[in-house]
């Protein structure tokens, strides 16, 4: 049922941890499986460039290879990009997911946007994120 | 890479002697059973033999074994057959939570027909209890439904007792024994039954094949329509391959279960205690005792059955989490939500159920690999703070 | 002492090549495939390529394909299952007198709930009228079922007209083709229909499994519940084996189809004029050219067919009379009734169905044998006056 | 499904064919299956023995077995005797027959009490049959 993708980034998952001093942490769950996501961000401030991104996550084997892709997609790459990031996106870099598995990558993108959020607080700056929005994000 | 299966309450590979029996029905006797010449007769003989192998494992008469294609059809036919046929005497049925999708689904059904169902609890290890299943009768009860044992934590439900409350109040008792059968002693007569669903390919017979024991004298109201075959109840040309697969499944299932239950225990306690032994925060699902002697299930907080399925896979481990039949869903095993269980500990279960093939080494394998894994997805995990 | 297996209209042997690859999935993918590792993955895997094949056989998308346990039940799921899902349309359904008891019954069964059916009559050839049906239409008809082919007399019938006319008026349109797939041509959207059943049995695959096809948007009632499996039309561990059975023996049967139907016309043609020849007082069922091309069905006045079947299988002759699934009934065929035939020369009717293994010399020892056979059995007869 | 003795029977009828001057003849139908079955009967008048006895069947495997087998159980017997002979009687002796097929051997009982009965006219004899029970004979 997986692609060949899914079960690489679900077996050597990438950049995987906490980031002690992080700028942006996001957690998120998934009470219809009872997952859980959580994502750490390393911001710099000036250039506004994702330096670091580690995940964690209690969840099936979507579940990790999403978290996992998420962050080598969006390692490097500004926080415009970052939120530019769909779940269709990760979806397709993995080669696709099984339909029952979409709303795996859904609590992927929701952690990322979680973790800016955070960051959006704690930074005062403003992304454009919205407290609310999260509801939305629960079904694809 | 060695590969070890221990999904066989999933499915169990096809045996040598069932699948030359169905070869040898395939090549050369493939007339229609209904067929009075004689390339039919032969076919009509082995299904009448068949039956009899059936009957005699179950302590039927062969008159009272209807081949379906499944455990499910069996089952579907015993209790929405039932309960249809029986609607003008009562509209109340009595099933429990724990059972498989096959009957609950039926029962489900049901309700929306218009018929009203109690759905027993269960206690902490997975078994019903007599006493609220007697002040769940009522004067308008028809039909119980109460599996033989689980298949996802093996325990085994008082059947006997259930049956003989029933009986005595003439109220139609079904049990699923697709689990039970080959595993422990199962007598028609002794759990006093008026159905009794099994499967073939739980016990290294073929996939797509049935049985329903139908006790002499009981009407059901067919599901399906057509020809004259199974008594009109599972109408439709008859998979003779898969009906003497059965035959020959059941018998040898039957003859070797002492011996093989015997040892299937001994290697299940022991890859129990290795795997609670080693790895801290586990426990065991359904009783110590009174379970399947071939089932383990385990639950291992902190990480996720998907997850820890696809790793011993890629160990080369076969096992399953929850029921495989409802994998694809996402919602965590009704069975371990119903013992009570958190979400988080019910989605972090896992099933391993031994079989023919399994030995001493495949535990020690799975006993050595399983803690590495586990160690790796909690290292993963948001909620394992260590 | 020769044998000559004239009965494929009930069932054909399974060929070698089916036999083969269900051999393979029995010993080496025995994985149940809802199992998410890498024994399960596998059986998945065979499950949809043959379900491509069938898509592919009957031009239709393997989305649209839902594997069922016999043509009856894929007749059961259409109808029955059509029909409740849509009865808050309208309550009246069409189908013919000469369906087959897996459709005929289920159309019963439905008039006790409540739905109205009209049954179409056949002229002496056994065709339904495209202008009767277009009568019967009703501003409440929701489903409409004409087989593709008779199974007794082989009349191919106006599914693409009838088809096309549902479709305009959008009410579901089933074709039982059963008979045909391999025969003659069977393409789901020239026939414009929303349901096929079809049957592995009678195209040289194995007994217990049929598939549905069911077109896309179209929604049905399930009549079994339980686990996930076939889009939940048809829950239960699936087959298998007998799965990729019915995919190696639907991609072999279309095609070989023109070469072998062609072939089977000719000897079919010999046959029926030499018995027609030799023997006085009989008379073919059914139409001459718009018929099956393995088919052959023949009225012998002054005798029955049980005591025909029995004389020609004591010469090695395995043939049929009315419908081999309704043989034990003591009825004669609804079919020749519906076409018009006397009670007596309905039930001296003789079906010959040829297939794979018939040959020139198979069809020249009919024509030697059957004469005295009839003879004999005439000599006998109190109705007979020579 | 039938017995070696049925089919030895049906492959080998005995006492096949009319009897010009019979004593009595009988013949019956059972409408369920559209099956026709005459029986003729060579009556010694002052003896009451059956002296010959022939039948015709248009009929299924067991109509003309049962035919066969009860010609021969009554052949050589008084009227008595074939009027005691029971269709349980004639399937027994062809070691049984299978349940949907038991109303063949009525056929049978039934076209000898008719060509009994048919004697009792012809002969002015009493033999204690009835025309109205033949109503009853339809099932077993
Ligand atoms: C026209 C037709 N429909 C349905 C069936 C039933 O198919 P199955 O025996 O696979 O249930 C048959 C054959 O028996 C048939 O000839
Ligand atoms: C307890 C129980 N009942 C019913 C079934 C259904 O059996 P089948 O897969 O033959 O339909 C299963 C297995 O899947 C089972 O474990
Ligand atoms: S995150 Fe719940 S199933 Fe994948
Ligand atoms: S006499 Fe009619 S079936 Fe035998």
């Amino acid at each position: 049922m997986y692609t060949d993708k899914v079960l690489d980034h679900f077996t050597n998952p990438r950049n995987v941890g906490e980031i002690e001093d992080a700028s942006g942490v996001g957690e998120v769950g998934n009470m219809k499986c009872g997952d859980i996501m959580k994502m750490y961000l390393k911001i710099n401030d000036e250039t506004n460039v994702i330096e670091d991104v580690t995940f964690k996550t209690f969840g099936c084997g979507a579940a990790i290879a999403t978290s996992s892709m998420s962050t080598e997609m969006i390692k490097g790459k500004s926080i415009d990009e970052a939120l530019n990031l769909t779940n269709r996106a990760i979806a397709d870099a993995l080669d696709g997911l099984p339909p029952v598995k979409m709303h795996c990558s859904v609590l992927a993108e929701e952690a990322l946007k979680a973790a800016l959020l955070d960051y959006q607080k704690k930074s005062g700056k403003n992304l454009g994120l919205n407290e609310d929005d999260f509801e939305d994000w629960d079904e694809e | 890479m060695r590969r070890v299966y221990l999904d066989h309450g999933a499915t169990t590979p096809v045996r040598k002697e069932v699948i030359e029996a169905m070869m040898q029905v395939h090549s050369e006797v493939f007339g229609n059973p209904s067929s009075i010449h004689s390339f039919g007769r032969p076919a009509r003989k082995l299904i009448e033999e068949a039956r009899e192998k059936v009957a005699q494992a179950i302590g039927a008469d062969p008159k009272e074994i209807i081949f379906t294609g499944s455990g499910t059809e069996a089952d579907n036919i015993a209790i929405i057959g039932g309960a249809r046929a029986n609607q003008k005497k009562g509209k109340h049925l009595i099933t429990t939570v724990v059972e498989h999708h096959a009957v609950l689904d039926a029962f489900k059904s049901l309700e929306k027909e218009g018929f009203e169902v109690t759905y027993l609890s269960v206690d902490g290890e997975g078994a019903v209890s007599v006493e609220e299943f007697q002040n769940a009768l009522r004067d308008d009860t028809i039909l119980v439904s109460v599996m033989h044992a689980n298949n996802e934590v093996g325990t085994i439900q008082p059947v006997e007792e259930i049956g003989k409350i029933c009986r005595e109040r003439k109220i139609l008792f079904h049990t699923d024994a697709v689990q039970t059968v080959g595993k422990v002693p199962v007598n028609v007569k002794e759990i006093n039954c008026d159905f009794l669903a099994l499967s073939g390919h739980k016990i290294y017979g073929p996939k797509g094949i049935g049985a329903l024991y139908m006790r002499r004298g009981v009407r059901v109201q067919p599901l399906y329509h057509g020809g004259g075959q199974e008594r009109k109840l599972r109408p439709g040309t008859e998979n003779v391959a898969n009906i003497v697969g059965l035959g020959v499944a059941i018998e040898h299932a039957v003859a070797e279960m002492p011996a093989e239950s015997a040892r299937l225990e001994k290697l299940r306690d022991r890859l129990i205690e290795g795997v609670l032994g080693s790895i801290e925060e586990t426990r065991l699902n359904g009783p110590r005792t009174k379970r399947l002697p071939h089932n383990a299930n385990i639950s291992i907080e902190y990480i996720e059955g998907e997850a820890l399925i696809l790793s011993m896979d890629m160990k080369g481990m076969a096992v399953s989490s929850g029921s495989a039949c409802t994998s694809g869903s996402l919602d965590p095993s009704h069975v371990l939500m119903a013992m009570g269980l958190t979400h988080t500990t019910a989605h972090g279960s896992l099933r391993m159920t031994l079989g023919h093939s399994t030995t001493d080494e495949d535990v020690d394998y799975v006993i050595t690999e399983l803690k590495p894994i586990v160690d790796k997805l909690r290292a993963m995990s948001p909620v394992w703070e260590r």
